[in-house]
């Protein structure tokens, strides 16, 4: 059994995502695994989760997303905007779901862009993606004149801050969309075909699979993926702003590829990626609760995705 | 016969195995080449052959016995070492560098092998001309492979091991791309290169080649030596037999109900550059055979069909409805289907399932809304592998670890799945063993039964006469003549109508 | 004889370059002038040195992302090591331990990635992460601003001084002919030897060039260490020139990088690459990202520029390439 | 023991010479008071990493938060939250911030950016072309700053003109240098260049130096001695300002523990520390007249 946990990917990074979270309980056991440090580590992690679900899916065609930052500042900085043109008539929760449903579309638009460029202009999407990263980002300053947009109705801040039953609400967006896009890739025939795309491309075309379609809705979906998290940074942070979380960019490629993601793409599966998030979290955690520099916990981070690499690769090998 | 003046056989191979984890791709095979000989290798797709060729350069290393060249034995030999003992392949796949230009291909492993550092272009371009003439090809050295149409590739590939001073040459299937004059070509250089002492090592499914060129043959079955002898004890029939262990016939098309339907129209199909004018219809049952030499036009001509390329002017009609050009997605929508040239690149997601590879096309007809039935997706998969009998045990294994002949057995399979009223095949049997073969054929032959038009693009002459009823000759993107299959024509008439 | 094929990246990129000058001329008659062409060079001289390396990995059929990292990691290491150690230690010197240590850390690159055969992208991800890691936390994160005598010397030795109409000075420094040396060498390397050869073979074809003989893992590891070796020498040359080191400096540009020779034409799927090409990459983004004041483009707008220049760049390539491919199909 | 408390000082980014700088008063103040207070900051600058940061040290527990935040508005929820728990939170460089028991501001920025401009003024003579860079144009103090200083230009030099936008350097030594050779290029009369992030004067003054401007130009900003003395120097910048950053860092801890003390902050009361002897209190923004002026002439009395 523990043999067949361990043959597969995501069992392996089980095993190591308990390890961590077990080496931190045993090392600051009362902080650790203090409520206090448990609520405020599910309060952290879903933003750049979510971003790394959709550089995951965008993955999973062979592809990469690195606009994600800048989509989701774009449209967050979009729906601030218009919720601080408005705000002063009050109406907190509706106005809320307008600017969401406007910031979801903003990227969806923008996500539909970058697939425009990687399906029908043939853009190679590391760099489709880093060009309209730039525009989306440089948009939003020129939007703002760079400073941050503020004066937002006091609901918003439940987006970030609040809780649901006791459990922080970005941590149940995040699980909606994980499970969501999970049992999307899984069940659906748009999942189906993004996986066989990233498996080959030229066959996809060959076999009559509607490759264009495909690509748009993959990068559309990256897109609102995107905006989603930006609102949740945007409630968090009470505010919109061009570069907020511009660090998240490689973090969440690191975690994709950490949590099994083939970046060539055909393979791939939420649940690794989930799993690479929560060990990212707890060691992250861990660290500053054991006062060790940032700096380190940026150089453990390499040493862990090289790790479970080397480790994927020892078991390969020794397959029988 | 005086053994001890005879000097020891270029290569000997003592009781070789290789295995790859459970498979045994060799088992204990001998072999012995002696410089001079030609010595053709056959056996059914899975067989071992390019297994063999891998250990024997280096590629690859045995599981068990022993390999030497000039009676030395080699130890844990590298392709270095094999170029050095004057091994040189034109491997199956070809092996090139798409990026690199003919002249840089060609020469890569003979200026490899004297050692330079520095690369003396001069040099090497006049040594590609000169391989080139050899051949008798003429192409631009300055191109880029990637460019080059397949057939050209393979020459090329064949002119890089005759540009190195080779003692051996094994040839990997080197003639599957190539038309009849070009085939000729080849056969008469490996003549030469016998009379000038170099050994070849011969793999072809075409049999008629390689009674026709070697003076052994040594047959192969589940990594297994089961015959060896000269050339003039085997015929094409004794051949077939000692590969699969059976006989295997081909039977003629069953003739065309004169009243069956005309399915698909094309009139005035123009794509410049390609092909010109095409006109053409192909009645429900039947097999329409398309042959021509390299770069006639014909695989131009399926892809503009099937909507991968955009013709210029003219139009599809499939039971009198206008088919949109230039979008595969609606020609399949309309019921055409096409099973691609290249089978690994094109046709096969290599690491998904089986099962996969037979569902992509189905996924929106089991879906609602979007969602997937997966309990209808698999089950009709599985069933369409046992209609076919595809030899798997798992269906939710790599498509990579069938043989060839299976995996073609899967393309067809998942267009077959999606009910189409036309099939396109191009080259259907290409690198697929006899008795794989004769099953695709009969395949074929059921499908149009069973009320499909099947056009079938080949260079395999024999398999046109004997699976269609009428076959277009197309040369420089024209359709000059209609030909009846069958019996009509024999295949030296066919074959001096493409030439000429 | 070849032809001259007018659809090349390069002759793109060269006209975007034109146009650019001609649109920056109209606007500011001094803007064609000795001073900007040897700012631009001066500019040049890092982000030449990096798009290189980027090249040749990019060739191999590789990508790397590390060697900003490897750069600051040598340059601060070497900046250190002189000031503690040896403050009076000549350049030269200086410059070979930097690029030993670029080539060391290249060497853990290139043992990943050729030894072990972990995919490329991953291995510098996780790399550019462990070496900007190792040395913020254990070598140290204070900028360096009293550089020892000697990089101070390198950065004052010009090859090219002058004196404009207005009295002010344009120079550029020899550091330029470190740029010129290793485009020549990394020419001849290419297009001249066997290994360079083996280099675009392993990135057009890599099972092909197992099948011929040509020891893939070696030509990798060389590729690894050489890449290394060129971001160690960048990084001293980036510090001795900006007079600072900096270990927060240069990561972040690897991107850009890459970009920059892309947009030259060399292909993300490896085998194709000119070094022609590269300098034309990133001759226009330098000019990009130093003369959007010139043309008046406010800095608000800088990013969208930028960003619309990368994707009209690779786009119009790409797309002519789509274009060419369905005809040919 | 009871009386040793946990302050924790977040600061925008660790590692540089001014929050290092911090880190010693921090630390000084500490061996003094036996309480148990350290500096951290996130390895990138990004406002997010700051507030996870910052979440952190509110699972951790601690007394007290002295944050010199990245970008005010983006930790206002974080802060909320750290209020809530109780937690007394002091900030510094931030004077909107809302969620804070007080701000500590060095100086009234305008002030700070008007003196600067003074100084540059002086220079050129009052009269001729000048530019003004920024470390990213969302920062609020840069803005104030060089708002304050075109303020007092228009009022006070009218020879003056300012040329192009505000040039932003992303807080990057090398973009400052890029950026200047820019503006020199595109106005070879200029006479004044005025800098706001620390590492501004110094990419500003390289490319002077490699021109041969020094003794044409005026360049002024803030900055600290280690970064731009090798450039005042030779005279490519002719002066810079700047607060203690370390004297900060002990007014900020030492606010905290006056508060948690349950003492009262008043206007005009003495800190005991060198330029907060007699701060000002408005609303919740304690402000002390902490510059220092430096040049070349008395740069050698600063060793940071
Ligand atoms: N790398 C490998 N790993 C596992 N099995 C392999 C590998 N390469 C070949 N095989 C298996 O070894 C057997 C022999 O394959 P081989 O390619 O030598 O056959 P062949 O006679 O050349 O067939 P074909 O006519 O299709 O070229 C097959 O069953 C094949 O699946
Ligand atoms: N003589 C030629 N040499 C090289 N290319 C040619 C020549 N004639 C035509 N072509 C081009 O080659 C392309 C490929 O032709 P196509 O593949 O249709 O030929 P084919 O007869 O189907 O070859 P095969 O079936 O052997 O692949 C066409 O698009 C055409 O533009
Ligand atoms: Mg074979
Ligand atoms: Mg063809």
């Amino acid at each position: 059994m523990i043999n067949r946990i361990l043959h597969s990917t995501e069992g392996r990074l089980a095993a190591i995502t308990l390890g961590v979270f077990v080496a931190m309980a045993i090392l600051v056991p009362d902080r650790f695994l203090s409520p206090a440090n448990l609520t405020s580590m599910a309060f952290q992690f879903p933003e750049f989760a979510i971003l790394a679900l959709a550089v995951s899916v965008a993955m999973l065609t062979g592809g990469i997303d690195l606009s994600v930052v800048g989509v989701a500042n774009l449209s967050s900085v979009i729906a601030a905007l218009f919720m601080s043109h408005f705000a002063g008539d009050g109406q907190g929760a509706g106005l809320l779901i307008a600017a969401a449903l406007l910031s979801l579309s903003i990227g969806l638009t923008a996500g539909l862009f970058n697939g425009l460029l990687v399906a029908k202009f043939g853009l190679p999407p590391i760099l489709a993606t880093l060009g309209s990263g730039l525009v989306f980002a440089g948009l939003a300053i020129a939007m703002t004149g760079g400073s941050a947009v503020m004066g937002l109705p006091p609901a918003v801040a439940w987006v970030g801050n609040g809780t649901l039953l006791g459990i922080p609400v970005p941590l149940v967006i995040l699980a909606i969309l994980a499970a969501g896009v999970g049992w999307a890739l899984k069940y659906t025939a748009f999942g189906q075909k993004t996986r066989m795309f990233g498996a080959n491309p030229l066959a996809a075309r060959y076999a009559a699979m509607g490759t264009e379609r495909v690509l748009l809705k993959v990068y559309g979906l990256c897109g609102m993926l995107s905006a989603v998290a930006g609102l949740i940074v945007m409630s968090r942070a009470n505010s919109a702003k061009a570069d907020y979380g511009s660090s998240y960019v490689l973090l969440a490629v690191l975690i994709a590829v950490l949590g099994g993601v083939n970046p060539y793409g055909g393979y791939g599966r939420i649940i690794g990626v989930v799993l690479a998030v929560l060990s990212m979290q707890f060691l992250s955690s861990g660290l500053n609760l054991l006062q060790v520099t940032n700096f380190a916990r940026e150089m453990i981070w390499g040493i862990l995705l090289i790790a479970v690499m080397l480790i994927n690769l020892v078991s390969f090998r020794s397959k029988p | 016969m005086p053994t001890d003046t005879q000097p020891a056989p270029l290569v000997t191979l003592e009781a070789v195995t290789k295995r790859y984890a459970a498979i045994t791709a060799l088992d204990n095979v001998d072999l012995t080449i002696r410089a001079g000989e030609a010595i053709g290798l056959a056996g059914e797709n899975g067989s071992g052959k390019s297994t063999l060729i891998k250990v024997l350069v280096g590629v690859e290393h045995e599981s068990g016995g022993r390999i030497m060249f000039d009676g030395e034995p080699q130890s844990r030999l590298t392709p270095t070492a094999a170029t050095a003992a004057g091994v040189q392949v034109i491997f199956q796949d070809f092996s090139l560098f798409p990026n690199l230009t003919v002249a840089e291909n060609i020469t890569m492993t003979a200026e490899r092998a004297t050692g330079t550092v520095l690369v003396r272009n001069a040099r090497a371009r006049a040594r590609a001309t000169e391989v080139l003439n050899r051949v008798g090809v003429k192409l631009d050295l300055d191109a880029r492979v990637e460019r080059l149409p397949v057939a050209h590739k393979q020459l090329v590939a064949i002119c890089r091991a005759l540009a190195a001073d080779a003692r051996l040459i094994i040839m990997d299937e080197p003639t599957t791309a190539l038309t009849e004059r070009e085939v000729a070509r080849l056969l008469d250089l490996i003549r030469t290169l016998k009379a000038d002492g170099v050994a070849v090592l011969f793999v072809s499914h075409k049999l008629g080649e390689v009674l026709e060129v070697c003076e052994t043959v040594v047959v192969l079955r589940n990594g297994a030596k089961v015959a060896e002898g000269p050339a003039t004890d085997f015929d094409s029939a004794s051949l077939t037999r000692a590969m699969t262990g059976r006989n295997v016939a081909s039977e003629p098309p069953a003739p065309l109900d004169p009243t069956a339907p005309t399915l698909l129209k094309v009139e005035g199909l123009v794509r410049d550059g390609a092909f010109e004018d095409v006109s053409l219809s192909l009645r429900a049952g039947e097999v329409l055979g398309v042959a021509g030499i390299l770069g006639s036009g014909r695989t131009a001509l399926a892809k503009a069909l099937f909507g991968l390329a955009r013709p210029d002017r003219g139009r599809v009609s499939l039971d009198g409805q206008d088919i949109p050009l230039g979008d595969p997605i609606a020609a399949a929508a309309a019921g055409i289907g096409y099973v691609p040239e290249d089978r690994l690149t094109e046709g096969l997601f290599l690491e998904q399932s089986i099962a996969h590879n037979i569902a992509i096309g189905r996924f929106d007809a089991h879906a609602k809304n979007g969602v997937i039935n997966l309990g209808n997706l698999w089950g009709e998969a599985a069933d369409w592998l046992k209609r076919l009998s595809v030899k798997t045990p798992d269906a939710t294994a790599a498509v990579r670890s069938l043989s060839g002949g299976n995996q073609q057995r899967v393309v067809l399979a998942r267009w077959m799945a999606r009910q189409p009223r036309v099939l396109i095949l191009n080259g259907p049997t290409v690198g697929v063993d006899v008795g794989s073969k004769a099953e695709i054929h009969g395949i074929m032959a059921d499908l149009a039964a069973s009320g499909l038009g099947v056009i079938v693009i080949s260079d395999d002459l024999p398999e046109l006469l004997a699976t269609c009823h009428s076959i277009l000759v197309m040369k420089g993107g024209r359709i000059t003549e209609v030909v009846p299959g069958g019996a009509g024509v024999t295949e030296a008439d066919l074959s001096h109508k493409l030439a000429s | 004889m070849k032809s001259f094929d007018w659809k090349r990246n390069e002759v793109l990129v060269f006209a975007v370059i034109v146009a650019f000058c001609v649109v920056a001329a109209f606007s500011d008659p001094n803007f064609l002038s000795i001073p900007t062409l040897t700012d631009l060079m001066r500019n040049s001289i890092v982000l030449g040195i990096f798009a290189v390396g980027a090249m040749v990995v990019l060739v191999s059929g590789g990508i790397d992302v590390s060697f900003t990292a490897v750069a600051a990691f040598a340059m601060y290491a070497t900046t250190v090591m002189l000031r503690d150690l040896a403050p009076d230690m000549p350049w030269p010197l200086a410059f070979a331990i930097a690029t030993s240590i670029g080539a060391a850390l290249g060497s853990i690159n290139g043992f990943l990635i050729a030894i072990c055969g972990l995919p490329t992208l991953i291995v510098t991800l996780g790399t550019l992460s462990v070496f900007r890691g190792f040395l913020l936390t254990f070598i140290g994160t204070l900028q360096i601003s009293n550089l020892p005598p000697g990089m101070r010397d390198f950065s004052r030795w010009m090859m090219i001084r002058g004196t404009n109409s207005d009295g002010s000075f344009y120079s550029l420094p020899w550091a330029f002919m470190a740029l010129v040396i290793i485009a020549a060498a990394t020419w001849v390397i290419l297009n001249r030897t066997m290994l360079g050869r083996a280099i675009y073979a392993i990135g057009g074809a890599p099972e092909s060039a197992r099948r011929i003989g040509i020891n893939v893992r070696r030509t990798q590891f060389f590729i690894y260490v050489f890449v290394g070796a060129l971001a160690g020498l960048a990084g001293i040359i980036h510090a001795s020139m900006a007079r600072i080191s900096n270990p927060f400096d240069l990561v972040g540009l690897e991107l850009s990088v890459i970009a920059a020779v892309v947009l030259g034409g060399a292909r993300l799927t490896g085998g194709v690459g000119t070094l022609t090409g590269t300098f034309l990459g990133v001759a226009l983004i330098v000019l990009v990202r130093n003369s959007l004041i010139v043309i008046g483009i406010p800095s608000t707008w800088q990013s969208v520029t930028i960003g619309v220049l990368i994707l009209l760049g690779t786009g119009l390539p790409a797309w002519q390439a789509k274009r060419a491919e369905a005809r040919a199909a | 023991d009871s009386h040793s408390k946990q302050l924790a000082t977040v600061v925008k980014i660790d590692g540089i010479a001014w929050f290092d700088r911090m880190r010693q008063g921090v630390d000084e103040w500490a061996a003094e008071t036996g309480n148990n207070a350290y500096l951290v900051g996130p390895a990138q600058a990004d406002p997010q990493q700051q507030v996870a940061l910052i979440e952190d040290m509110i699972a951790q527990g601690v007394d007290a938060l002295l944050v010199v935040p990245m970008s005010p508005e983006a930790i206002e929820p974080v802060l909320g939250r750290a209020m809530e728990a109780g937690i007394t939170v002091i900030t510094h460089e931030a004077a909107s911030q809302q969620n804070t028991l007080y701000d500590i501001e060095a100086f009234k920025n305008e002030d700070f950016g008007a003196n600067l401009m003074d100084r540059m003024a002086a220079c050129m003579g009052e009269e001729g072309e000048y530019a003004v860079f920024v470390g990213s144009l969302g920062s609020q103090t840069h803005n104030q700053w060089v708002d304050g200083a075109i303020a007092r230009q228009m009022e006070a030099y009218p020879n003056m003109t300012m040329v192009g936008d505000k040039n932003e350097t992303a807080d990057d030594q090398q973009q400052a240098y890029a950026k200047a050779q820019e503006v020199l290029r595109a106005y070879p009369n200029i006479k004044g260049l005025q800098g706001s992030a620390s590492t501004d004067v110094a990419g500003i003054g390289l490319a002077i130096e490699e021109r041969g401007m020094e003794a044409d130009t005026c360049v002024f900003g803030t900055s600290l001695p280690s970064i731009a003395g090798q450039y005042m120097e030779t005279g490519a910048v002719d002066g810079i300002g700047f607060w203690d950053p370390k004297i900060a860092g002990i007014a900020m801890n030492q606010v905290a523990m006056m508060i948690m003390h349950g003492e009262e902050i008043t206007d005009g009361m003495d800190l005991g520390l060198e330029g907060y002897e007699a701060v000002t209190l408005e609303d919740k923004v304690i402000t002390g007249k902490a510059f220092v002026d430096v040049d070349a002439s008395n740069m050698a009395e600063y060793n940071f």
